[in-house]
């Protein structure tokens, strides 16, 4: 993507738990608040689903900025699996963070099904964070096909 | 054949590498960190030949850790391009003789059959190897239990050799008189110092005897304490396995082959799950005898040039060769056993 | 003889154990290496010093299913490791008697390892027989972490990169490890590849990665993967990196206590929703 | 091969008003795995689901990609479509080019691009995806209804005579809730207690039903059609099995001032006691807060006089474990304290009562036996003043919310106060009238045309005590632009319906979900309004959203249809979204049963090895093993690597 694109509209990879923070994107729309077009949504079951493997490859892949979402402590579907995301989360972003990954590229939250405006929000924001990259070549992206 | 030896004075080596770096690639030994590297030269370095093998060999310049092989794109109906290799002349300066004993070892695993690798071949035909020979045989050293020795120049179009005022140079094969006619060379008597070399560090059993230990017990105690790691066949120079694998992005991609190695538990896992080679003593097994036995039987030579490059490189210090004196004493075993019986 | 060699000897003379796993000097290379000792091997010949580097945990889970019951000489850090391996399954307590001699600290290429100062076990925790005195050990401070703190996110990725782009994955690193065991590991699973296969830096560091997270809360820091490493890249940084933020954040030093479970698959409720947010 | 048929909704101009559908399907079109790509203007209507069946067979389609709204919304609807084609009904995946697309995005050319992108991933994505089969799950026919208000008494009677066994899990001492504390009810004024009643007792004698009194849930494990659920009855040092509910022990506790609950804080109970006389069941409780025995260690009065032997005061609760194969949540609401509006002199003026006190004050089963005076003094209030949305419809204060009931209960109360008082001048202050119920409107219409209530519009700004006793009301009318003042003998504040104190907590156990104010969130506003995104539990009356007495009761019916349904299938089919572990990568480490929320999964032999293995029917698919497996042994259907995989890469 050239740099002007990318100033434009970064690219955010969101990992969504299905109950909570899907609903609340879902709500987002429904109630028409709209937010950058170049966020890219995976349902995930639970937030406890997300392996930090997706994450850095994530990265990897070239996406300007990961978002993962769940539902907030205590109100976990299935009961538990958020408070396990946060501990992997935690590790991933050290180790994100340590290889030089910049913290401004992660965004770890909760989303409730009725925080929609808060999603649109926190896409809002984080683009807008991401911003700043523009033109800067991508830690951890992988490189260009042969020629 | 060519004439006798050449003379470059030692302070001409710069200028002789310039001018050899302006017709060609040069490809020469270079310190990077704590360990020797090929590199590519660049013109006015400052260049040292280690007088003896280097850490790192030079398969990686014929056979790269990753090779893309073709493209592919299916929004252009599956379209799919091969690679085109590189044809620039290419000079790979500085490689011993073990080194370039395992440049002839692929030769034969990649071109002696009837589908030649094309990306291999094409570095072969642009290479030109001015081949050095040892001073010196470091402790781990054992190419004259190989058929070889540090003054080996099979394989080889050029070769040099230390000597006290310079570097000598002779010329192996016609085309190759060409590299040597700049006139920092002057022909000279002198010749480079004849040593003789130490042997029977590192025996090993012939092909047919290691094949008669193929159900033995030894494999088991010998891999006690191997890690299977793939280090050492990753710094072998006669490694050659690699596997296939698809690099997507987006929709489109690339194929590519990269090293592998026998000694990695996925290496010979089947898509069922089932793996022949799951016990470390069944890799160990296949290493020793792919070096010492099946070589033979396939490609007419041994694929152990020599090097110790994995006695160097094991965490555990294990001595791959000395497994090989170990395996003597086995087969002496046995036999002694069968005449007693 | 050492209390070491005698005991060693004496649970091999007795039957106690079928194996011995320990070093020994072999003159061929003038080093130690890993040595399995039988009944008839000489005890004598069991060296521990600074150049016991080889976490010898590593090799349990393959020797215990052929022996019955394996002697293991362990350092503290082996120690940790054995603790986590004993909690994954892959040994039985029963199958193993672990020497415990107080360690003073190894040498890496002639120089005291960096990990050994942010040892927190001189001696193992998992112990059937101990010998020497309990070092006490001071907290980590990981030091060798400061360099890459104090850097900027640009700094650290030249850094790594540099590191990172020299990796053959060859997977001693791996290899070496006891905790990474896996019947088919990430790296070498064809579909989906998380991993690329080849070499080049954004798979490489992906492998680096994930490796390290892989470790995470279960790393023991016996510094084995930086050791074999035959590009010298410093991979303990990864671990610690992460070890430093298990220890603040979750309060747990790996593979100390006998009966804890690794901090990533307990759960604490009470965690702050902070450690998920930036903290380098 | 996939063969995969794509098919691309306008939503009418939902989706269409923003994407270029045509476009879309242009590109969708060309990707390799795709056999069929068409659009149309609502695929979720007959012909739109004819349209893909047809499309199925026609182009021997073997995965199906509907680019619509969130899945949420119809797949389930598309799954049921394709499985009628003959397709394995997980063969199907939805892109969200609605809710996630054309509804977000502004620039008409973006939306297009994302639109096929996200169409793009779900290809790639279901090319990826197993046929997959339900889980089946056998189905334990027993319901637990929690809470005894009039929603789970009406819920616990529908299942009981549809034949199936009910437990009844009741907080406090007795059934009956918030219902039994009433006087009589709008529009039709008919006493509360005289329709409760009765419904207490059928259920409590339904053969059926059994009761848990004084008890709460302490775990909830299992899954649909099979939950294991923790109760904990508290200790009541009342054995229930003796007792024969003479009430002698009552009469004879000599703590008699202890705040009475069932009053609402209004007079004063024994610390032995029974909540009311017509309690169900009619077990009295001991307070271990005031009974001397535990206060002071003597006294034992009801040992001594209870002629059953049924006095244990070394009771320490109980827990039990039941099993049950559905679960309905009527577990009601509370009324919010005034305490907050301190300008208003709630929970502070003797004589500013809330709405439930109020109640009480006109019972006659109440503190005062159903005289009408002023807790003060014992007067009968000549004026009175009842003060609307108080605590609802206040976002700084209280609730954003509308209670809903309280314009109707002002109203009822105005009415009663009337018919206590009849020369005595009652004033309604309010913001917004809302009565739309049947007759509600006319019974508003009555207080203000034939009872004399006066209506004045407007919020009131503060009660001032006068030093005579009396209440000085601030407000304004709005209609006629200016303020007004009223003295008045006693103020009612309409207290907002809340959700219980530990309704969260409750959530968290059952693992259902709550919205921004606490109430508990139906699986869809509209079409399952009793379902909760938990299989198996369902909602019934005020825990749901305020309620008044007819939706609660039509909610409990509701939920037992919908358990009986349940019931009426020897198993169950349960969602194939569940782990597996393949035994030939497993290591083994059990890293995946440690943080197992279910305890599903458990150690098996396999090739002489100790692997890990789901039970299918525990599992509920939150993927936290698939996570936290490092070889990638265990998979999640539906969410497996490969899927997550094929859907974020670019």
């Amino acid at each position: 993507m050239s740099a002007p694109e990318m100033a434009r509209d970064p690219k955010i990879l969101a990992f969504l738990c299905r109950w909570c923070s899907y609903a609340g994107a879902d709500l987002a729309g429904t109630s028409r608040f709209s937010y950058p077009p170049n966020v890219r949504i995976v349902q995930v079951p639970c937030s406890g689903r997300v392996d930090p493997v997706m994450i850095f490859k994530a990265f990897v892949e070239g996406y300007d900025g990961v978002l993962v979402a769940g539902c907030h402590p205590g109100d976990c579907h299935y009961g538990t699996g958020n408070y396990h995301a946060r501990r992997k989360l935690a590790v991933a972003r050290r180790l994100l963070e340590t290889v030089g990954v910049h913290p401004d590229r992660m965004l770890f939250t909760w989303v409730s099904a009725a925080e929609g405006r808060k999603f649109a929000e926190v896409c809002t924001t984080f683009a807008e964070g991401l911003k700043q990259f523009a033109g800067r070549p991508k830690t951890l992206a992988r490189e260009a096909l042969a020629k | 054949m060519s004439a006798g030896w050449k003379l470059l004075k030692r302070g001409d080596l710069g200028a002789f590498l310039d001018s050899l770096a302006a017709g060609a690639e040069l490809w020469v030994p270079r310190r990077k960190g704590t360990r020797w590297d090929f590199d590519q030269y660049e013109k006015g370095t400052d260049t040292t030949f280690p007088t003896s093998i280097i850490e790192v060999s030079a398969k990686a310049l014929f056979f790269p850790r990753r090779r893309p092989i073709a493209r592919f794109n299916p929004k252009a109906k599956w379209s799919v391009e091969p690679v085109e290799p590189a044809s620039e002349p290419r000079i790979v300066m500085g490689m011993h003789p073990c080194d370039v004993a395992g440049v002839r070892y692929m030769d034969r695993v990649f071109l002696a059959n009837d589908h030649p690798d094309r990306l291999y071949e094409a570095e072969r035909n642009r290479t030109t190897i001015i081949g050095m020979r040892c001073s010196e045989m470091k402790p781990t050293c054992h190419c004259t239990d190989r058929n070889l020795s540090p003054d080996e120049t099979e394989g080889m179009d050029v070769v040099f050799a230390e000597a006290e005022d310079g570097l000598l140079f002779r010329a192996l094969t016609e085309k190759d008189e060409r590299l040597l006619g700049s006139p920092l060379l002057a022909a000279t008597d002198a010749k480079p110092e004849a040593k003789e070399w130490p042997k029977g560090r590192h025996l090993v059993p012939g092909p047919d005897e290691l094949m008669d230990l193929y159900d033995d017990d030894f494999w088991l105690e010998a891999s006690d304490i191997c890690l299977t790691c793939g280090a050492c066949t990753f710094a072998c120079p006669t490694c050659t396995c690699y596997l296939v694998a698809d690099e997507k992005f987006g929709d489109e991609g690339e194929r590519v082959t990269a090293w592998d190695s026998c000694q990695f538990l996925s290496y010979s896992r089947e898509t069922s799950g089932h793996n022949p080679r799951r016990s470390n003593a069944a890799r160990l097994r296949n290493r020793t005898l792919d070096k010492f036995a099946y070589s033979f039987h396939k490609h007419g030579m041994s694929s152990c040039t020599g090097c110790g490059r994995c006695v160097l490189i094991c965490p555990i210090q294990r001595s791959f060769p000395q497994l090989g004196t170990k395996l003597k004493e086995r087969v002496e075993e046995k036999k002694s056993k069968a005449r007693v019986s | 003889m050492t209390e070491l060699q005698q005991k060693a000897r004496e649970l091999l003379d007795k039957g106690e154990i079928d194996a011995l796993l320990a070093w020994k000097v072999d003159p061929g290379i003038g080093d130690v290496r890993p040595t399995l000792f039988k009944k008839d091997d000489d005890a004598a010949e069991i060296v521990f010093d600074e150049r016991c580097v080889h976490n010898l945990a590593n090799y349990l889970p393959t020797l215990t299913a052929r022996y019955n019951r394996v002697g293991v000489v362990l350092k503290g850090c082996d120690g940790r490791s054995l603790t986590t391996l004993l909690i994954e399954h892959r040994i039985s307590k029963n199958s193993i008697v672990a020497l415990a001699p107080a360690c003073e600290g190894v040498n890496v290429n002639g120089a005291r390892a960096q990990k050994c100062d942010d040892c927190p076990t001189a001696t193992s925790p998992v112990a059937d027989y101990e010998f020497g005195a309990r070092l006490a050990r001071g907290d980590a401070e990981f030091k060798q972490l400061e360099r890459i703190e104090k850097m900027s996110p640009e700094e650290r990725w030249q850094f790594f990169a540099e590191q990172f782009a020299k990796c053959r994955r060859c997977y001693a690193c791996r290899q070496v490890c006891p905790l990474c065991y896996c019947e088919l590991c990430i790296a070498d699973q064809p579909e989906p590849r998380w991993i690329e296969p080849s070499r080049k830096l954004s798979a490489n560091a992906m492998w680096h990665l994930v490796r390290a997270y892989h470790l995470a809360g279960r790393c023991s820091d016996c510094g084995e993967c930086t050791r074999a490493c035959p590009e010298g890249i410093p991979i303990r940084l990864l671990n610690i990196a992460v070890e430093k933020l298990v220890r603040e954040q979750f309060g747990v030093r790996p593979g100390t206590k006998p009966d804890e479970l690794p901090p990533l698959v307990t759960l604490a409720k009470d965690d702050s929703d902070e450690v998920m947010a930036e903290h380098l | 091969m996939a063969r995969v048929g794509v098919f691309i909704c306008h939503c009418g101009v939902n989706i269409a008003g923003k994407v270029d559908v045509a476009k879309v399907t242009e590109t969708i079109g060309k990707m390799p795995e795709v056999a069929f790509a068409t659009e149309y203007k609502f695929m979720c209507s007959s012909p739109g689901q004819k349209l893909a069946s047809d499309a199925i067979k026609e182009h021997a389609l073997n995965r199906i990609v509907v680019a619509a709204c969130s899945p949420t919304m119809h797949l389930p609807t598309f799954r049921k479509a394709i499985a009628r084609a003959g397709l394995n009904p997980y063969l199907i995946s939805m892109a969200n080019i609605r809710e996630q697309c054309s509804w977000v995005t502004e620039d008409k050319e973006k939306a297009t691009e994302k639109a096929t992108d996200l169409v793009r991933r779900q290809v790639r994505r279901i090319a990826h995806a197993d046929p997959l089969e339900d889980v089946s799950v056998p189905v334990e026919k027993t319901a637990l209804v929690l809470g005894g208000g009039v929603a789970g008494i009406q819920a616990a009677l529908d299942i009981a005579d549809g034949g199936r066994k009910v437990i009844l899990v009741e907080k406090s001492p007795s059934l009956g809730g918030k219902m039994a504390q009433l006087d009589e009810t709008f529009p039709t004024l008919d006493c509360s207690q005289c329709i409760l009643t009765p419904k207490m007792v059928e259920a409590a004698q339904h053969p059926n039903i059994e009761i848990r009194a004084n008890t709460t849930v302490k775990k909830v494990g299992g899954y649909v059609g099979n939950f294991e659920v923790t109760l904990e009855r508290r200790p009541t040092c009342v054995d229930a099995t003796r007792c024969i509910a003479c009430g002698l022990c009552v009469t004879k506790c000599p703590v008699k001032d202890v705040p009475d609950e069932f009053n609402a804080g209004l007079g004063t109970r024994r610390a032995i006691a029974t909540p009311f006389p017509q309690a169900v069941p009619a077990i009295p409780v001991i307070d271990q807060e005031y009974c001397l025995k535990f206060t002071k260690n003597k006294c034992g009065a009801c040992e001594k006089i209870c002629p059953a032997g049924a006095i244990d005061y070394e009771d320490k609760g109980a827990e039990e474990t039941v099993k049950a194969g559905a679960i309905v949540v009527a577990t009601g609401f509370q009324e919010m304290s005034p305490a907050v509006y301190t300008e208003y002199g709630g929970a502070t003026y003797p004589d500013v009562l809330t709405g439930l006190q109020f109640e009480r004050l006109v019972s006659s089963t109440g503190p005062t036996e159903g005289k009408l005076v002023r807790p003060s003094d014992g007067q009968e209030p000549k004026t009175i003043v009842f003060v609307q949305c108080v605590g609802s419809r206040d976002p700084s204060k209280g609730h954003e919310y509308c209670s809903g009931i309280c314009c109707m209960y002002t109203a009822k109360h105005a009415l009663l106060y009337k018919h206590h008082v009849p020369n005595g001048q009652a004033y309604v202050c309010y913001i917004d009238i809302r009565s739309p119920g049947k007759n509600y409107e006319q019974f508003i219409r009555r207080a203000v045309e034939e009872e004399d209530v006066r209506y004045i519009r407007g919020r009131v700004g503060k009660v001032q005590r006068r030093d005579d006793g009396r209440y000085r009301v601030f407000t304004e009318d709005t209609l006629v632009g200016r303020p007004v003042s009223i003295d008045a003998d006693m103020v009612v504040l309409a207290s907002a319906a809340e959700p219980q104190s530990d309704a969260a907590s409750l959530a968290q156990t059952l693992g259902i979900s709550y919205d921004a104010d606490g109430f508990y969130t139906e699986a869809h506003p509209k079409l399952k309004p009793v379902e909760t995104a938990t299989a198996g539990v369902f909602l019934a009356g005020a825990c749901q959203g305020p309620k008044d007495i007819p939706a609660s009761v039509q909610q409990g019916s509701a939920a037992a249809a919908k358990v009986l349904a349940l019931f009426a299938n020897e198993t169950l089919r349960k969602s194939p979204q569940v782990a597996q572990v393949d035994s030939s990568a497993c290591t083994g480490c059990l890293t995946c049963a440690y943080v197992c929320h279910y305890s599903a999964i458990e150690e098996k032999q396999a090739a002489g090895r100790q692997v890990a293995f789901v039970v299918a029917g525990k599992c509920q698919g939150c993927g936290a093993c698939a996570a936290a497996c490092k070889n990638k042994a265990v998979t999640l259907a539906q969410f497996s690597d490969d899927e997550v995989f094929e859907e974020m890469m670019r």
